[in-house]
């Protein structure tokens, strides 16, 4: 096993983003000098992070990474990461995950925007809060995350699992405006309240178990049925949009 | 009381966009228009101040009866003034909430301060050559 | 003087049958243009030189100390943001771009608060569009979503639509139905044939509904969506299916309200889905005169529209992280160059304080509220006045803009390639 | 002065008759020329394959249609993204690349010289502004007149010299190159969400049909003594069956022009679909082909589609908008009054696709089965059947049968009882190649004269010089080697600079913008014609002095000047 402890140091301009995506457990299995960015400038990662490697792996399954002080504004940490973990113990900055195929993310604290972006496998657990796009797709493109299976603690923001065109998002906490939307496959659960789910959705599940606010006007009412014990409603839909997407709520509100 | 603040461009507005310095475009921007039952309920006449507050600051307008703006919603052409109080938050889109900010608004006797002591009070320098 | 055709550098209408008449190197009247076009061409109270902020007090410089403070800041910074550039010309906007991308900065324009939100739901499902004239001469449906023509392009309506007679028109104030959706009243509503209140936020619902409705799935509706009567949406859907040509226009009721772009979206699947019954076309009503203009140079320079990164070399795009309100609220950058924009007075207050705290260069020929945040500001020549340039309309044609005015202050480009020059000696030698 | 010697240069000039002679090239001042001093910069080519530079006659790459592909595209732009170094800017973008991606890319092939398919003429001044970022090719425009009022107006009227007066004002004031039809009528009909259906078939409200629109402006074309002739891009694109409407339109065109074809017909692969349905749709390439060999009258370009991600766009409205209900994915559509429309759809075209695979192998049969490599041209209507960037695979396919032969074992199966592709024998050789990729192109759009896709004393020194031996390489057995030398030069000459070597390109570039402007009477000149004006200013939205293009527009330039029969 290798464990590689990267600890934040101090910065000049705190707020000024640094772009790791060179922080996945396989760049550290090759040996070479591991760059990161911040702003236009390229630096070595050690000039950023007090960095402490014990053991030793030849395969990233065998590597964990911990990253500990104020990592908020570093980007893309865990880009395309394949294989082995990453625990960050605060809160980590956008794109944390972005086209990540295998292994373990874990964030103790919260993440900003797009984490798990176009995900194809792997397991992302965020403790606290999910900013907007969790688990969306890019601009343009048709398809979100595709596999894997992103849980969220805490609440997510807007545009959660935009997109979504397979593997599983689990929020536990509300998530915000338009979870769910263009949803294709896939499935999404939201264990609290949210606001204007799935809208255009065309395939998929979205199970939510508090109150959808502010429904959209355009999903079939299909009757109810029983899930844990109570007893929900259930939708298909979006008919503004030929789908086929099964909408199951506890209870919800329309805008009349 | 609590309402939604909408802005927008006005005729008004735009025709003195590029005179900031101008009292047209000070008296635009620094309107509140809200409907006549809602200046009511404040006690407030047409051309006396509110203070109009959100999360992200507070700032004098004077209010302006309007029978186009719906109770519980007031309107405030798009410039310096809207701007104080509102929030940076764009939903990961780039775009503010300038149509749908919450804010309250109470009878004030504070006077409106120009353009230039709103910049002054977020660390700005004016220029008034 | 007189000068005939003349190009509005207003709003995005362009117009360009304006008549100047200039004595003694003023201008003096204009015909033809509205209450805001007019104001522009008789603006007065430019500033007269360079001025540089020194502790509390404000001191005249020269172009080139201004210039060289500029190139300083910029070569700098970690992450220089070039913000503004819809008020400029396509000339100067180029010079932006191979600017950002030799000092590895971000740049954005005022689309990413204005018409942003439209260009991400054309990125998701296109745009059905077409050019202004193509409205006039065969629109017998308008749909105003969201804005307020009257106000923001006064001569919209008599030149394109309500008033505007076109070839298979013969009268179109008879031929020509208007609808106008809005959450509010206004001086447009008072025109429209038939007038959709909506409750705020409720686009996105009613948009679905119509959507429905236009399948054939009404009846699957609620009586009422966002505070409309089905019965009421059920006859739009019927006037715009038995239109010959139906053209929308919406506005910033749709790009800034509750959902943003995906308002847009659906709107933009309303029209495709009318296009298997009519012809149906939608577009924004733009407001900076050139913000089209700087999509166009920044789409074919970079690939994209607005906010762009060079932080890497390489463009990234991804509006919500790389436009200027979410960088300057989240003080993501440590220098900001603004071209021919005021975003002191139209971005929210967390992006003033963050410009209050880094190094500010502004290229403007007014002192406005962003004035008081600079370092530095160079007064330049009013494009579309004292220079001449490209610019596109709002439906994508581009227009060459006028000199009407013989005035010594240098043109944006010049400034813009001043920079640039010096830049490309320290950083491309 | 500056000079440069290319010695041992491999040369195929088809245009100068040199087929294949190792000799040394002198260059004075951006010109070919009989021999340079002793001091000029000596370049070795080894050998290698070299020919005049590249010329695409038909390709888009500039303006607006092509803008909004890139504008709706940010997911295309991911693709191809390089950093800014050197003399290089920034580039991003697969199938619609920026312009600097699209300069530099074609220069690392060895084009020089590129014609825009398709310039509205109300948005001609964004082409323009779009050339002067295309810094390494010499650039011209095709002005579209598909659905344009005064001349259907003319047409209809029976006034041809009209038409021809009436093109030659837009033509001016637009600095266009050469006439566009897009599926002639059908645009107009667009504007009402129609089309037209056949030659035959009315355009509503104007009481012409496409037939009179093409015989017209063919004719007109003429009287213009225009260098190219009309630029048909055919009505019915995309649809199945519409092989017989592509044969009439063929047969509508007389012999006019002894320099030249009469008619250049554009990606014919769109127009050669046999069928009644997508069920039994199939190749119709030979039918097609043949009329071609019994016309000299007509130049074609293949229009080849190749397997992957693309994005189509053309001026072709409504057969945009049945792509879009055949795909699903984001349409745009852009008509402009007046004049013409646009669509644009991304596609994507898989080998396992019947239909898709039946379409890339007609672009091959045309190539294939045209005899005469002059009348037709290698071209993929970049981007609409692939990006140009898979030109070096196209002509490898041509070049040999065994690399079709294992492309079409990945197909779909159903193919090969669609089309004839299997049973063709014919492999292309170095010379016939060249034709098809410079020498065709330069004598259709009536270029040669200026100095264009040849390497004879007086011609622009455009020269492309390929890492391969032409004498030595088999390339119907090592056509890999032919794929990677068509991919990246040795060296690209441009006007007598040397732009790109290996791929990396030298310098920030300078281009020249080519454009026509014919002589015509004051009779005819439309500029003074009441009823003209009196149109202009009622429908256009634009001033008809803002209209034309502005000198600025064209910081270095070459204008055709042609005395028309006016």
């Amino acid at each position: 096993m290798m464990r590689v402890s990267l600890a934040v140091r101090p910065r000049k301009k705190p707020t000024i983003p640094i772009e790791a995506e060179t922080i996945t457990p396989a760049s550290f299995l090759e040996g070479a000098e591991i760059q990161v960015w911040r702003g236009n400038r390229e630096l070595p990662l050690d000039e950023v992070f007090a960095v402490t490697i014990e053991g030793a792996a030849d395969r990233p399954e065998d590597v964990e990474i911990v990253l500990s002080g104020d990592t908020s504004r570093m980007k893309r940490v865990g880009e395309y990461m394949d294989a082995g973990r990453i625990v960050i113990d605060g809160d980590i900055g956008m794109h944390c995950g972005n086209f990540m195929s295998g292994g373990v993310i874990e964030i103790g604290g919260n993440a900003d925007g797009w984490l798990g972006r176009e995900m194809q496998g792997g397991t992302i657990i965020c403790r606290g809060n999910a900013a907007d796009y969790c688990a969306a797709g890019y601009r343009g493109g048709r398809k979100g995350m595709t596999g894997g299976t992103v849980e969220i603690f805490g609440n997510a923001g807007d545009f959660a699992a935009e997109n979504l065109a397979g593997g599983t998002v689990i929020i536990h906490g509300n998530a915000g405006d338009m979870a769910g939307v263009e949803l294709h496959d896939g499935t999404l659960i939201i264990k609290g309240d949210c606001r204007r789910p799935c809208g255009n959705m065309s395939g998929g599940v979205c199970v939510i178990y508090g109150i959808a606010y502010d429904m959209l006007p355009t999903f079939r009412k299909m009757g109810t049925e029983i899930r844990d014990g109570r007893e929900f409603l259930s939708f298909t839909g979006d008919i503004a949009n030929r789908g086929k997407g099964n909408l199951i709520v506890k209870d919800c509100t329309y805008q009349d | 009381m609590k309402v939604m603040m909408n802005t927008g461009r006005t005729v008004d507005q735009g025709a003195n966009v590029e005179n900031k310095r101008s009292v047209a475009y000070r008296d635009e921007t620094s309107t509140c228009f809200m409907h006549f039952f809602d200046m009511m309920e404040l006690g407030i006449d047409e051309g006396e101040n509110v203070l109009v507050a959100s999360p992200y600051g507070r700032v004098v307008l004077t209010a302006a009866a309007d029978d186009l703006i719906k109770p519980g919603t007031i309107f405030v052409p798009y410039g310096p003034y809207a701007n104080h109080i509102i929030g940076g938050e764009t939903h990961s889109t780039g775009m503010p909430d300038f149509k749908s900010t919450e804010v309250t608004v109470d009878a004030t006797d504070e006077p409106r301060r120009t353009i230039y002591e709103l910049m002054e009070e977020l660390g700005g320098l004016p220029y008034d050559h | 003087m007189i000068i005939k055709d003349t190009v509005c550098p207003f709003c995005g209408c362009l117009c360009d049958d304006i008549e100047v008449t200039v004595e003694d190197g003023k201008i003096v009247a204009t015909d033809n243009a509205c209450t805001l076009g007019t104001s522009k061409f008789l603006g007065d109270h430019r500033m007269k030189s360079p001025i540089r902020r020194v502790g509390k007090e404000w001191k005249e410089i020269s172009y080139d100390e201004a210039i060289d403070y500029t190139v300083d800041m910029l070569l700098d910074a970690d992450r220089p943001l070039l913000y503004g550039w819809s008020g400029t010309h396509g000339e100067a906007q180029c010079v932006g771009v191979h600017m950002a991308e030799l000092l590895k900065g971000v740049i954005d324009n005022t689309s990413s608060v204005c018409h942003g939100p439209s260009i991400l739901a054309i990125q998701e499902v296109g745009h059905p569009g077409c050019t202004l004239g193509q409205v006039k001469n065969r629109a017998d449906i308008i749909i105003y979503w969201g804005c307020n023509p009257i106000d923001a392009h006064p001569r919209h309506l008599s030149r394109y639509t309500r008033y505007a007679n076109g070839f298979f028109l013969e009268n179109s104030f008879r031929d020509r139905k208007v609808i106008v959706v809005d959450v509010r009243k206004s001086q447009t509503t008072n025109l429209a044939d038939e007038f959709v209140q909506i409750k705020p936020g409720c686009d996105y619902a009613v948009l679905s509904a119509l959507r429905a409705i236009v399948r054939g799935k009404g009846d699957d509706l609620p009586r009422t969506v966002g505070g409309v009567q089905r019965e009421q949406l059920f006859r739009i859907v019927d006037l715009c299916k038995k239109a010959k040509f139906g053209a929308v226009y919406f506005g910033l009721g749709l790009t800034m309200t509750a959902g943003k772009y995906k308002n847009i979206r659906n709107a933009i699947e309303l029209v495709d889905e009318l296009n298997r019954h009519t012809k149906f076309t939608i577009s924004a009503m733009r407001g900076h005169y050139n913000v089209y203009g700087s999509n166009e140079v920044n789409t074919w320079m970079t690939g994209y529209p607005f906010g762009i990164d060079f932080s890497r070399g390489i463009a990234f795009y991804n509006p919500g992280e790389t436009t200027a309100v979410d960088i300057l609220a989240r003080k993501e950058c440590d220098a900001c160059l603004i071209v021919a924009s005021d975003p002191a007075a139209h971005f929210p207050r967390p992006c003033i304080e963050h410009l209050a705290e880094i190094p500010v260069v502004q290229i403007d020929p007014y002192a406005n509220a962003t004035t008081a945040f600079c370092d530095v500001q160079i007064p330049v020549g009013i494009t579309g006045i004292d220079a001449a340039g490209t610019a596109y309309r709002m439906d994508g044609v581009p227009i060459r803009t006028k000199k009407v005015l013989e005035t010594a202050y240098p043109s944006d480009e010049e400034i813009l390639g001043s920079v640039y020059a010096r830049i490309q000696e320290v950083r491309q030698p | 002065m500056s000079e440069i010697l290319i010695k041992n240069a491999y040369v195929i000039d088809p245009i100068s008759g040199v087929n294949g002679e190792t000799m040394d090239i002198a260059i004075r001042d951006g010109r070919i020329v009989e021999d340079v001093g002793g001091g000029a910069e000596v370049i070795d080519a080894r050998g290698a394959l070299t020919l005049p530079g590249g010329i695409d006659s038909h390709t888009h790459i500039c303006g607006t249609k092509v803008n909004f592909g890139r504008y709706m595209s940010p997911e295309d732009m991911r693709a191809g993204r390089t950093a800014r170094h050197g003399y290089m800017h920034a580039t991003s973008g697969y199938s619609v690349p920026t312009t600097y991606g699209n300069s530099y890319r074609y220069s690392r092939m060895g084009y020089t010289t590129l014609l825009e398919g398709a310039m509205a003429p109300l948005e001609a001044r964004h082409t323009h502004e779009e050339f002067l970022y295309t810094p390494l090719q010499d650039t011209m425009a095709n002005a579209l007149f598909d659905g344009n009022w005064s001349i259907l107006e003319a047409i209809r009227d029976g006034d041809t010299k009209r038409v021809a007066a009436i093109i030659g004002w837009f033509l001016t004031a637009v600095k266009g190159f050469a006439v566009k039809l897009t599926n002639p009528g059908g645009t107009e009909a667009w504007g009402w969400g129609k089309d037209v259906t056949c030659i035959h078939n009315p355009v509503p409200n104007f009481e012409v049909s496409p037939s009179e629109i093409i015989t017209a402006v063919v004719k007109a074309n003429e009287m213009l003594r225009l260098p190219h002739s009309v630029h048909l891009h055919c009505n019915n694109l995309g649809k199945p069956g519409n092989y017989t409407c592509t044969m009439g339109t063929l047969g509508l065109i007389p012999d006019l022009n002894k320099k030249r074809q009469t008619l250049y017909a554009t990606h014919v692969q769109f127009h050669s679909y046999g069928g009644s349905g997508w069920s039994d749709f199939c190749s119709k390439s030979e039918p097609v082909a043949n009329v071609v060999n019994m016309r000299p009258q007509i130049v074609i370009d293949m229009g080849q589609v190749m397997f992957g991600k693309t994005t189509t766009m053309t001026a072709d409205g409504p057969m945009e908008f049945n792509l879009y209900r055949l795909h699903h994915d984001k349409w745009s559509n852009h008509d402009v009054e007046l004049e013409t429309g646009s669509g644009i759809i991304p596609v994507l075209y898989r080998r396992k696709n019947l239909v898709n695979a039946v379409m890339w192998a007609i672009g091959l049969e045309l190539g294939l089965l045209v005899k005469d490599p002059w009348q037709c041209i290698m071209a993929t209507d970049n981007p609409n059947g692939a990006p140009f960037v898979r030109y070096p695979e196209v002509i490898a396919l041509l070049m040999s049968k065994k690399y079709r032969d294992e492309e079409f074992a990945t197909v779909h199966p159903d193919t090969e009882s669609r089309v004839p592709l299997p049973a063709i024998e014919r492999e292309m050789d170095w010379y016939e190649i060249a034709v098809m990729t410079r020498a065709a192109q330069a004598k259709a759009l009536g270029i040669v004269d200026i100095g264009k896709g040849h390497l004879g004393v007086g011609a622009e020194a455009d020269v492309a010089i390929y890492p391969v031996r032409a004498d030595e390489v088999d390339p119907a057995v090592d056509y890999r080697k032919v794929i990677e030398a068509f991919g990246k030069t040795e060296y690209t000459i441009k006007r007598g600079r040397v732009v790109s070597r290996r791929g990396e390109c030298l310098v920030d570039g300078n281009n020249t913008t080519i454009w026509v402007k014919p002589k015509i009477s004051e009779e005819y000149n439309m500029a003074n014609d009441p009823d003209f004006i009196a149109k202009f200013d009622r429908y256009y939205t634009v001033r008809m002095s803002n209209y034309p293009v502005q000198d600025e527009y064209l910081k270095r330039n070459l204008c055709i000047e042609t005395e028309a029969e006016l």
